[in-house]
């Protein structure tokens, strides 16, 4: 609204927020210093969050990586409030638990402060020989479905670094042409 | 919550709890940590909602 | 602290712990309140001590 | 010195901290609120603690009743610093943990924050048939033994009302005459 165009107009538009989600392994805390650094970071299994300042093509996003282990993943919804874009993280290779990322996924496309917020999927560790392809991916999470979200499935390497600029372009576009 | 007789995954409950208040604690991104403390101790609905608005509230320092 | 395997006393410093904690979120006594929870929860001592200095600032908010 | 002379007249004499201890059921909270208010209130086992502002003899008090219960009497010392006096309550007819009451005084003893606080124990429960007198509660608490300590003993019954009047008089005396 008016309002809002003033506001950001006067003291600038304000930095987008990002949630990286997904099972716990599925490659989130690589991904997200991967973007910030380029880098691949050595990683242990997150108990908490990592918390970090991203800049994209001069956009500035506060992007933040939740842990995915079981019995924290509850306290993923604490976290949805202003967001403007997920980026759900899977691990192609790990066919046994698509259906538990599955339901993860749903469970938090439900929630109501995510109702506009942007999905993007990365599916993950396509480097891996046993990895389905996106559209297994896809398929198996159930993403035909959607209504109402705007959505994108990528094929990615965290670890190469293959696929993740492809991502982040259409992200950029995405939540750009949003406002 | 605290009902898991999972001993493993209290151990990881708990490292979490600790991280959160730890940054909540100091003054990183209150809003949010309290989020996350009031429903991880469970904390009854209406304490909870205490909480929330009294990080409302700060947050608009000049109506303090 | 959580070592604890009597189910009844778990109870009872889940409790504790909330209460401290709400007294804590609201402002109340903070000081004393971090001292507790930096206690029970068995914060490492160097996050602990961050915790307490964080609170002896806050006490002298022209110094913050 | 000079300057907190100073100070006390120039802004008036700080709120003495005061901390009723003791194990639970020995009567903390019922002592707290006959102070306060004058009565007896039903109490439950205080999970936490109470703090209220107590004025005697126009001398304003903060007073904290902790918890006495076996798994949270470890966090009584977050409470220690700058406490002026302790009211250390004890259930004279509980002959059975009259030993677990001393070994929670004597710890409480060596904290160093405690060096200067002044000691009144309340032999409280004295309405009882099987209470022990002060001086049996006195010996098997170990006072006499007590260095470098001011301290003093007396019987009291919160629900009845009476001896609190007598130990809080002294109670105000020895805080007044140490300052
Ligand atoms: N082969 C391969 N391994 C990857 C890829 N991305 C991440 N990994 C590895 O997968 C493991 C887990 O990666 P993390 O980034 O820690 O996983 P996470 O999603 O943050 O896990 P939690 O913090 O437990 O939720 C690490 O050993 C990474 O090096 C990838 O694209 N290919
Ligand atoms: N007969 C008798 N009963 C008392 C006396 N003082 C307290 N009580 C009773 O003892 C019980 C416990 O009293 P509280 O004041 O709740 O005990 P507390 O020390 O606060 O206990 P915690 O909160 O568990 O640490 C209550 O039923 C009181 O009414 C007393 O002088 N005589
Ligand atoms: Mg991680
Ligand atoms: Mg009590």
């Amino acid at each position: 609204g008016f309002f809002s165009s003033l506001f950001s107009g006067l003291f600038g538009t304000r930095e987008m927020r990002i949630l990286i989600l997904g099972l716990d392994g599925a490659g989130k805390t690589t991904i997200l210093y991967r973007l910030q650094v380029g880098e691949v970071v050595t990683t242990i299994p997150t108990i908490g969050f990592n918390v970090e300042t991203v800049t994209y093509r001069n956009l500035k996003f506060q992007v933040w990586d939740l842990g995915g282990q079981t019995s924290i993943r509850p306290y993923w919804r604490c976290y949805y409030s202003n967001t403007d874009a997920v980026i759900y993280v899977v691990d192609s290779s790990d066919r046994d638990r698509m259906g538990i990322s599955k339901s993860e996924l749903v469970a938090m496309l439900e929630e109501e402060e995510l109702k506009k917020a942007i999905l993007v999927v990365f599916a993950n560790k396509q480097d891996m020989d046993q990895a389905m392809t996106p559209t297994e991916v896809a398929n198996a999470l159930g993403l035909p479905a959607l209504k109402d979200r705007k959505w994108q499935i990528f094929k990615t390497s965290a670890t190469k670094g293959t696929g993740l600029d492809e991502a982040m372009e259409w992200l950029v576009d995405s939540l750009k042409s949003r406002q | 919550g605290f009902n898991s007789t999972d001993a493993l995954s209290e151990a990881t409950e708990m490292e979490y709890l600790r991280k959160v208040l730890f940054e909540y604690m100091m003054g990183r991104e209150t809003k949010t940590m309290a989020k996350v403390i009031t429903s991880m101790l469970k904390f009854p609905p209406d304490q909870a909602q205490k909480v929330l608005d009294k990080e409302d509230s700060k947050a608009i320092p000049w109506l303090r």
